[in-house]
C-alpha cells in the first residue's frame, strides 16, 4: 500500500509542474503582461549563480524555473499591486477561510449525504425515496447563489436570525456559506450513492447473502454499502472540484474574504501575478485531494489494493 | 405461436418457414420515442423547456421594451401589467431582460455543448477504436484537461483573452469535452470488443464503415443522454459565470448577471434576484427531468 | 399424494404459481407446480431456459422480490409455511435449514470481503454465541471438507483471486456451514469446465452421503441427473410435465417432451453419426401462453384435445406421474387416474 | 493433394500481456506453437477447456487476432502477413453468443447482407434482398422476417442469422467457435444438423471449436485436443474418444457425465484437492501437475508430438 501511496504522490509532481507551466505561459505571453517585468523573477538568490554558470539570460524558461523554485522551495508567490504587497501573506489569510469552508462542506456532504443515499435506495419508489430524490434533483439543478439567496431571504431577512451583513472575524458568519456549500454537494453525493446502492442491491451476491440468512440491515449497511462506496469514492475527486467551484461562488455572494473573491478581483483588476498564484494554489489543493481520493479508492477496492500489498510481494519471490 | 423452425433441409434450401417472434417488428428509435412520449414528466419538462426557448427566441415580438433602455421614473417596480416581471434599479423591464438574456445564456451553453460533443466524439472514437498507443496518449491528455477545474479554465481564458462570448464558449466547450471523450471511448471499447464487430471484420468491412455503421449507431443513445445532461450542466455553469461577472460585460443581461444585479437589493426588492434565479432553476430542472426521461427511454432495462 | 415411501417429507410445494410483471405483460414463470422432497433425497429439476426452474428455487427460499409475484400455492418446509414466515423467521430459516448454491460463483460471492469474512459472518448470523475464533476454525474445517488444499490461505483471499473450481468449492462450503437439511443447487456446474464439473459433482455426492441432507438439483444436463438424482421433475413453460424416479424417467419415459429431450442428448459412447433427433419449434413465450397443453405447439404427437385443454396428472406407478393426454386413455381403463388442477 | 491441406498452420503462437490475479504483469501464452492441417471438406474438431487457447487459435487463423509467430497457409498461400481482404470471403466465422454477435441496431437484412456490401459493391438493392431471402431460407428461417431486429428472435434463430451472414459471401472454410454451447439442448441438435446439412450442400470445411467432446465427436472427422495453449493429441474422432492416448484426453472423457442411471449412478471419480496455485509450470509437460501418472521426466522436459497410430499423434512421455 505504501508503494501505491508513494507512486500516486510522485505522479502529482509532473501534473502540478505542467499546470504551472501552461498557466505561466498563458499569462506570460499575453499582451501587457506584468509577469515579464516582475523583479522577483529575475535574480536575487542561489539560482542566479547557476544561471550565470549556464550563461542563460532572462528568458521565459529561466523565469519559469525561478517561479517554480520560489513557490516550492520558499513558498514565495511574489508580490502584487502597485505597492508590491506580498502575495504569500495575503493568500495565507484568505486560504484559511476557503479551506475551512471547503472542508466543512466536504465533511457535511460525506457524513450526511452517503447515509441519506443508502436510506433512499432501501426505500426505492416509496414516499421517503421520492422526497429525497425530488429534493436532491431540485438542489442540484439550481445555482449555488440561488440556494444562498433563499437562505439569506429566510434566515436574514424574514426571521432575522443571522446578520445580513456579517463580520468575518466571528465564526457565526461562516455558518450560512458553509450550509450553502454543503447543500449543493449533499444533493449530488446522495444521488450517486443511491444509484450505486441500487445497482449493488441488484447483484447476485446480495441474493446469495440473503439466502445465507444474513440480516437485511447487515446486507444493506455492510455489504451493499461497502460495494457501493467503490464507485462513490471514485467520483469524490470530481465532487470536491465541484465544491471548490461552489465555494468560489458562495464566497462571492456572501463577500467572504477567501481565495475565490481574491481571484475574481484579480481578474477584474488584471493582476496577473495574483491570478497565477491563485491558480497554482488551487491546482495544488485539487491535486492533493485527487491523490487522496485515488488512494481512498484503492483502499476500498481490493483488486487495486492487492496489486501493491505485501502478500503479493511475497508471492513474487 | 404457429412457428416451427427446424425441418431444415439441404438440397434446395426450402424448409418449413419460421414466423419468428410474435411481436411486431419495430425500429429502436421509434420505440424509444414512443416510450419517451408515454412518460408524462418528461413530456411536461420538454414542453416547459420548449416554452422557455421559444419565448426567448421570439423576444422582440413579446415585449414593447428594449433591454437597455433606462427609465428613471419607474425603477425597482414590482410585477404589474405594465411590467410583467417588474423593473430593475434603473427602470429597465425585467421581462425583456430575462428574454433577451435567455437568448445569450441558452446559445452560449448550447454551442459550447455542441463543440464539446463534436470534439469529444472524434477524440473518443479515435482513442477507443484504434487503442494502443493512440489511446494511451489521448487518454492521458484528456485526463490532464479534465483535472483542471472548469472555472479555472474559464477564468484563465478570460484573463488571457479578455471578455468575449466566443472565448467563453470555447473555454466551456474544452472543459466539457473530456467527459464526452471518456464516455465515447468507453462505449466504443466495449462495442469494438463485441462479436458483431469481429464478424464485420471477418467479412472484410473497412474501418470507416465499421465506425459509421456499427459503432456510431450503438454509441448514439448514450451520446444523446450525455448531451442533454451536459447541456444542463453548461446552462448552470454559464449562469454561475455570469453571476461572477466573467462571461459577459455588465450591461448585457445574462441570467446569472441579472441575479448578480439583484443581489444588492435583496432586502428591499427581492423580486430582482428571485425572478432570474427561478427562471434558471426552471430551465435546468426541466432539462434535467427531460434528460432522465430520455435515459429511461433509450436505455430500457427489464 | 400417496407414496409408498415411509420417508418423512421435508419440503412440500403445492400449486406454486409465480409471475413477473414486465413491460410486455404478465410473464407466467411458474404455473401451479407441486412436488415434494423427502429427507436425504436428491430431486432433480430438469428443463430448458425459461422453464421456471430457477424461479421455483428462489421461491422456496422466499427470495423473490418485486416484480415477481406469488399468485398462489404454498411451500412448506418441515411443516412450516415459508410464505407465512416473519422476516426474522425467514432470516434464521435461510442458511440454517435450507441453503443454496448458484451457477456463477464469482458474481454470487461478495467481491470486497475476504472468504474468511464471508464465512464467519454466515456462522455468526445463525449462532450468536459463536466466537470469532470458533467460527474461523469451523470455516477452515468446512474448506477441508470440500477438499481445498490450503484453507488458511484461501480464507485470506478475495473471490476474484480464486479459480472457477475453487470458487464453486468455497460457495459449497459457505452454503453447508450451518448444516442445512436441504441444499438447493441452481445449475452449480453449468459455467464450469467438464473436469471441474465432475469434481464438484463428486464433492456434492460425498457430502450428501456424509450428512444425509436432501438436495434439489437444478440442471439441464441429463448426464448429471443420471449420475446424481434419485427423482426427477421435468419442467417446461412453468409446468412439471413429468415426475418420477430417475429410472422411470430414463427407461419408462411417459411424456413426449421428456422423450425428445432424452433423444437429443449426445452420448459420448454411442455411435451417432448422421442426423440428430431434434425438437422442432421455438421455445414458449411465457407472456402469451398457448391454449391447452403448454407443449402442444412443439409436440410430435399433438392431438386436437391438446390444443384446447390442459391434460390432467396421470399416475403411472409409485411416484411416477405425467401430464399428457396420451396417457389418459390407457390409464382411464384401470381407473387409476385422478384429476388435478393444471 | 493428400498431404497439403486446405488450411495448415505451423507453430502458431499468440502471447498476451496480462495481469494475473494478484495484479502482476505476466505473459499469457494463449497459443504456443500449434501446428495442424485441415483438409478440404472435412470437419476438424478442436476440444479443450476454458483458457486453453482454442478460441484465440480460431481468431488467429482468421487473422482477427495477429499471430506472434508461426505461419498460416490457406490453399497453399502464406497468409500470415498479407492483406486479408481477398481471403475474407473464403474464410468465415460463426460465434458462440448468438445475440452478442448480431448488432442490436441492425435489421436482419442489414446483418446478412453486410458481407455482400463489403465484397460486391455491384449488387443492387433488390438483388441483395433476393440473395438474403435465399440465404435465410437455406438456414431454415422465413425470409419474411428480414426486416426484424435480432432481439425479436430466439437463441436458435439468432444463431441461424449468424450462419446466414457467414454464408452470404460463399465461403469455403468456416471457423465455428462454440456455436452450440450457449444454446438450449433443443436448439443444439437443430444447429448441429443445420451445420452438417450446409456442409454437404455447399462443400464447406469446418474448424469446429467446442469444449463438449460429445458434440465434437459427433460432428468431426478429426479431433485435436488442446491444453493450456498446446496441442496435446490429434487423431480421428473415433480414435480420440475410444482409444485416447494422452492422460488429459482420458480425464476429459472420464469427466463427462453419462446420461444413463444404470452406469452413471455407480460412477465414482477420484477427488483431487484443489490448490490455490494455478500457474503454468515453466518447464516440463503442462499437464504434469494434474497427471496421475506423472514421471520425473514429465516435470523436466516438454514432450513432443509422437505418432501412436497412423494419423494419431500425442504429446506424452508415457508412450
Amino acid at each position: 500500500m505504501a508503494k501505491y501511496v508513494l507512486k500516486r504522490i510522485l505522479m502529482m509532481i509532473p501534473i502540478v509542474l505542467g499546470v504551472i507551466l501552461v498557466v505561466f505561459a498563458v499569462l506570460y505571453f499575453i499582451p501587457g503582461s506584468r509577469i515579464r517585468s516582475m523583479p522577483s523573477l529575475s535574480g536575487g538568490d542561489a539560482l542566479d549563480s547557476v544561471y550565470t554558470f549556464l550563461r542563460v539570460g532572462d528568458n521565459f524558461l529561466t523565469k519559469y524555473v525561478r517561479y517554480c523554485y520560489n513557490v516550492i522551495a520558499k513558498f514565495d508567490f511574489g508580490t502584487f499591486g502597485t505597492t508590491a504587497r506580498l502575495l504569500t501573506a495575503e493568500m495565507s489569510y484568505r486560504l484559511r477561510n476557503t479551506v475551512f469552508l471547503l472542508i466543512s462542506g466536504v465533511a457535511v456532504t460525506v457524513i450526511a449525504g452517503i447515509p441519506v443515499g443508502v436510506y433512499a435506495a432501501t426505500r426505492k419508489d416509496r414516499p421517503a425515496d421520492r422526497i429525497v430524490t425530488t429534493i436532491s434533483l431540485f438542489l442540484s439543478s439550481i445555482p449555488n447563489y440561488a440556494i444562498a439567496m433563499v437562505l439569506t431571504l429566510l434566515l436574514c431577512v424574514n426571521f432575522r436570525l443571522l446578520p445580513l451583513i456579517p463580520v468575518y472575524t466571528e465564526p457565526i458568519a461562516y455558518l450560512l456559506p458553509a450550509i450553502t456549500i454543503s447543500l449543493g454537494g449533499l444533493s449530488s453525493i446522495s444521488r450517486i450513492t443511491r444509484t450505486s446502492v441500487l445497482e449493488v442491491l441488484e447483484q447476485p451476491y446480495i441474493t446469495a447473502l440473503r439466502s445465507k440468512g444474513v440480516k437485511e440491515t447487515s446486507v444493506v449497511w455492510r455489504h451493499a454499502l461497502k460495494n457501493a462506496l467503490v464507485p462513490v469514492v471514485s467520483t469524490l475527486g470530481g465532487l470536491i472540484t465541484q465544491l471548490l467551484c461552489g465555494t468560489l461562488v458562495v464566497e462571492y455572494f456572501f463577500n467572504v474574504p477567501g481565495l475565490g473573491t481574491f481571484m475574481l478581483r484579480s481578474v477584474t483588476e488584471r493582476e496577473h501575478m495574483s491570478i497565477l498564484a491563485c491558480t497554482v494554489l488551487m491546482t495544488l489543493i485539487l491535486s492533493a485531494t485527487n491523490t487522496s481520493t485515488d488512494i481512498l479508492y484503492a483502499f476500498f477496492n481490493p483488486q487495486i489494493r492487492l496489486r501493491y500489498s505485501k502478500r503479493t510481494a511475497r508471492n513474487e519471490e | 405461436m404457429s412457428s416451427d423452425i427446424g425441418a431444415v433441409n439441404n438440397e434446395n434450401g426450402k424448409s418449413a418457414p419460421d414466423s419468428g417472434a410474435a411481436v411486431a417488428s419495430s425500429n429502436f428509435w421509434l420505440e424509444a420515442l414512443r416510450r419517451l412520449f408515454k412518460n408524462k414528466t418528461a413530456v411536461f419538462a420538454l414542453v416547459v423547456f420548449a416554452i422557455v426557448c421559444i419565448s426567448c427566441a421570439l423576444h422582440p415580438y413579446l415585449t414593447k421594451y428594449e433591454y437597455m433602455v433606462i427609465d428613471p421614473a419607474n425603477t425597482k417596480q414590482g410585477p404589474s401589467l405594465e411590467h410583467l416581471l417588474g423593473t430593475d434599479h434603473l427602470g429597465r423591464d425585467l421581462f425583456t431582460r430575462i428574454l433577451y438574456g435567455g437568448t445569450l445564456t441558452l446559445r452560449i451553453s448550447f454551442v459550447s455543448t455542441v463543440l464539446a460533443a463534436a470534439a469529444g466524439c472524434i477524440l473518443g472514437l479515435v482513442s477507443g477504436y484504434f487503442g494502443k498507443r493512440t489511446d494511451f496518449i489521448l487518454s492521458h491528455l484528456l485526463d490532464m484537461v479534465a483535472s483542471v477545474p472548469v472555472f479555472l479554465l474559464v477564468i484563465l481564458a478570460e484573463a488571457a483573452l479578455g471578455w468575449g462570448k466566443g472565448n467563453f464558449m470555447y473555454a466551456m466547450g474544452i472543459a466539457a469535452m473530456p467527459q464526452f471523450a471518456r464516455l465515447i471511448r468507453a462505449s466504443v471499447m466495449s462495442i469494438v470488443g463485441s462479436e458483431y464487430i469481429e464478424a464485420a471484420r471477418a467479412l472484410g468491412v473497412g474501418h470507416g464503415e465499421i465506425l459509421a455503421r456499427h459503432v456510431l449507431h450503438n454509441v448514439a443513445p448514450s451520446l444523446i443522454i450525455r448531451f442533454t445532461s451536459a447541456f444542463s450542466e453548461a446552462l448552470l455553469l454559464c449562469t454561475i459565470m455570469g453571476y461572477l461577472g466573467i462571461a459577459v460585460n455588465p450591461p448585457t443581461p445574462e441570467w446569472g448577471a441579472l441575479a448578480y444585479f439583484g443581489r444588492s437589493f435583496i432586502r428591499s426588492y427581492p423580486h430582482m434576484i428571485i425572478i432570474p434565479c427561478s427562471v434558471i432553476t426552471i430551465s435546468v430542472i426541466s432539462l434535467g427531468l427531460f434528460g432522465d426521461g430520455l435515459r429511461d427511454a433509450l436505455d430500457p432495462r427489464e | 399424494m400417496e407414496h409408498s415411501n415411509e420417508n418423512e417429507v421435508l419440503l412440500e410445494v403445492k400449486g406454486l404459481d409465480v409471475s413477473f410483471q414486465t413491460r410486455r405483460g404478465e410473464l407466467h414463470a411458474v404455473n401451479g407446480i407441486s412436488y415434494d422432497v423427502r429427507k436425504g433425497e436428491i430431486m432433480g429439476l430438469v428443463g430448458e431456459s425459461g422453464s421456471g426452474k430457477s424461479v421455483e428455487a428462489y421461491s422456496i427460499m422466499g427470495l423473490l422480490r418485486p416484480p415477481a409475484r406469488i399468485n398462489g400455492g404454498s411451500v412448506s418446509f418441515g411443516g412450516k409455511d415459508v410464505f407465512q414466515m416473519t422476516k426474522k423467521e425467514l432470516e434464521s430459516f435461510r442458511g440454517n435449514e435450507v441453503s443454496m448454491i448458484f451457477q456463477d460463483p464469482l458474481s454470487f460471492l461478495d467481491p470486497v470481503f475476504t472468504i474468511e469474512q464471508q464465512m464467519v459472518e454466515t456462522i455468526r448470523a445463525h449462532d450468536k454465541k459463536a466466537t470469532r475464533q470458533a467460527a474461523k476454525a469451523a470455516s477452515v474445517n468446512m474448506l477441508k471438507e470440500v477438499k481445498i488444499r490450503n484453507p488458511e490461505r484461501v480464507m485470506k483471499q478475495y473471490p476474484f483471486e480464486l479459480s472457477g473450481g475453487m470458487r464453486q468449492r468455497v460457495m459449497i462450503a459457505i452454503a453447508l456451514l450451518c448444516k442445512p437439511k436441504l441444499l438447493i443447487a441452481d445449475e452449480p456446474t453449468t459455467a464450469l469446465d467438464v473436469t471441474i464439473q465432475a469434481q464438484v459433482i463428486q464433492i456434492l455426492k460425498g457430502l450428501q452421503e456424509q450428512t444425509g441432507m436432501a438436495m434439489v438439483y437444478i440442471t439441464h444436463n441429463f448426464g448429471i441427473v443420471a449420475e446424481l438424482c434419485d427423482r426427477v421433475s421435468v419442467m417446461y413453460g412453468g409446468y412439471i410435465l413429468e415426475q418420477g424416479d430417475t429410472y422411470d424417467i430414463f427407461y419408462d419415459t411417459a411424456h413426449p417432451y421428456t422423450k425428445m429431450l432424452l433423444k437429443t442428448v449426445l452420448n459420448i459412447d454411442g455411435n451417432t453419426k448422421g442426423q440428430l433427433a431434434q425438437i422442432e419449434g421455438t421455445p414458449i413465450d411465457q407472456v402469451a401462453m398457448p391454449e391447452g397443453c403448454v407443449f402442444h405447439p412443439r409436440c410430435e404427437s399433438c392431438m386436437d384435445v391438446c390444443k384446447t385443454s390442459f391434460p390432467p396428472e396421470t399416475f403411472l406407478g409409485p411416484g411416477h406421474s405425467a401430464k399428457c393426454w396420451l396417457q389418459v386413455p390407457d390409464e382411464a381403463e384401470k381407473g387409476k387416474w385422478t384429476w388435478e388442477e393444471g | 493433394m493428400s498431404d497439403a491441406g486446405l488450411l495448415s498452420i505451423e507453430r502458431l503462437k499468440k502471447y498476451y500481456q496480462v495481469r494475473d490475479k494478484a495484479g502482476r504483469r505476466t505473459l499469457l501464452k494463449a497459443v504456443d506453437g500449434v501446428s495442424f492441417d485441415i483438409f478440404s471438406g472435412e470437419t476438424f474438431g478442436l476440444v479443450g477447456e476454458s483458457g486453453c487457447g482454442k478460441t484465440t487459435l480460431g481468431r488467429t487463423i482468421l487473422r482477427l487476432v495477429e499471430p506472434d509467430g508461426g505461419a498460416i497457409k490457406y490453399a497453399g498461400d502464406d497468409i500470415t502477413t498479407v492483406n486479408m481482404r481477398p481471403y475474407r470471403s473464403k474464410m468465415q466465422i460463426i460465434f458462440q453468443d448468438p445475440y452478442g454477435c448480431l448488432d442490436p441496431r441492425c435489421r436482419v437484412i442489414d446483418i446478412v447482407s453486410e458481407g455482400l456490401r463489403a465484397r460486391h459493391a455491384g449488387f443492387s438493392k433488390s438483388e441483395r434482398r433476393n440473395r438474403v431471402a435465399i440465404l435465410l431460407e437455406s438456414v431454415g428461417l422465413d425470409p419474411g422476417c428480414m426486416y426484424r431486429y435480432p432481439h425479436e428472435f430466439s437463441g436458435g434463430q439468432q444463431q441461424r442469422i449468424g450462419i446466414a451472414r457467414a454464408l452470404a459471401v460463399n465461403p469455403e472454410f468456416i471457423v465455428c467457435d462454440e456455436p452450440v454451447s450457449a444454446l438450449d439442448v433443443s436448439f443444439q441438435s437443430q444447429i448441429i444438423n443445420l451445420l452438417q446439412n450446409l456442409q454437404e450442400s455447399f462443400g464447406l470445411t469446418y474448424l469446429f471449436i467446442s469444449h463438449d467432446l460429445s458434440v465434437v465427436r459427433h460432428i468431426s472427422d478429426r479431433v485435436g485436443v488442446m491444453y493450456l495453449g498446446k496441442l496435446v493429441e490429434l487423431g480421428a474422432a473415433e480414435d480420440i474418444v475410444l482409444r485416447p492416448a494422452h492422460q488429459y484426453t482420458k480425464a476429459l472423457i472420464e469427466a463427462i457425465p453419462v446420461p444413463d442411471p444404470k452406469t452413471g449412478r455407480a460412477k465414482t471419480r477420484k477427488l483431487l484437492e484443489e490448490d490455490a496455485d494455478l500457474s503454468i509450470p515453466d518447464r516440463g509437460c503442462r499437464y504434469c501437475r494434474l497427471c496421475e501418472r506423472a514421471l520425473p521426466v514429465c516435470m523436466e522436459e516438454e514432450p513432443a508430438l509422437r505418432e501412436v497410430a497412423p494419423g494419431h499423434v500425442c504429446a506424452c512421455h508415457l508412450l
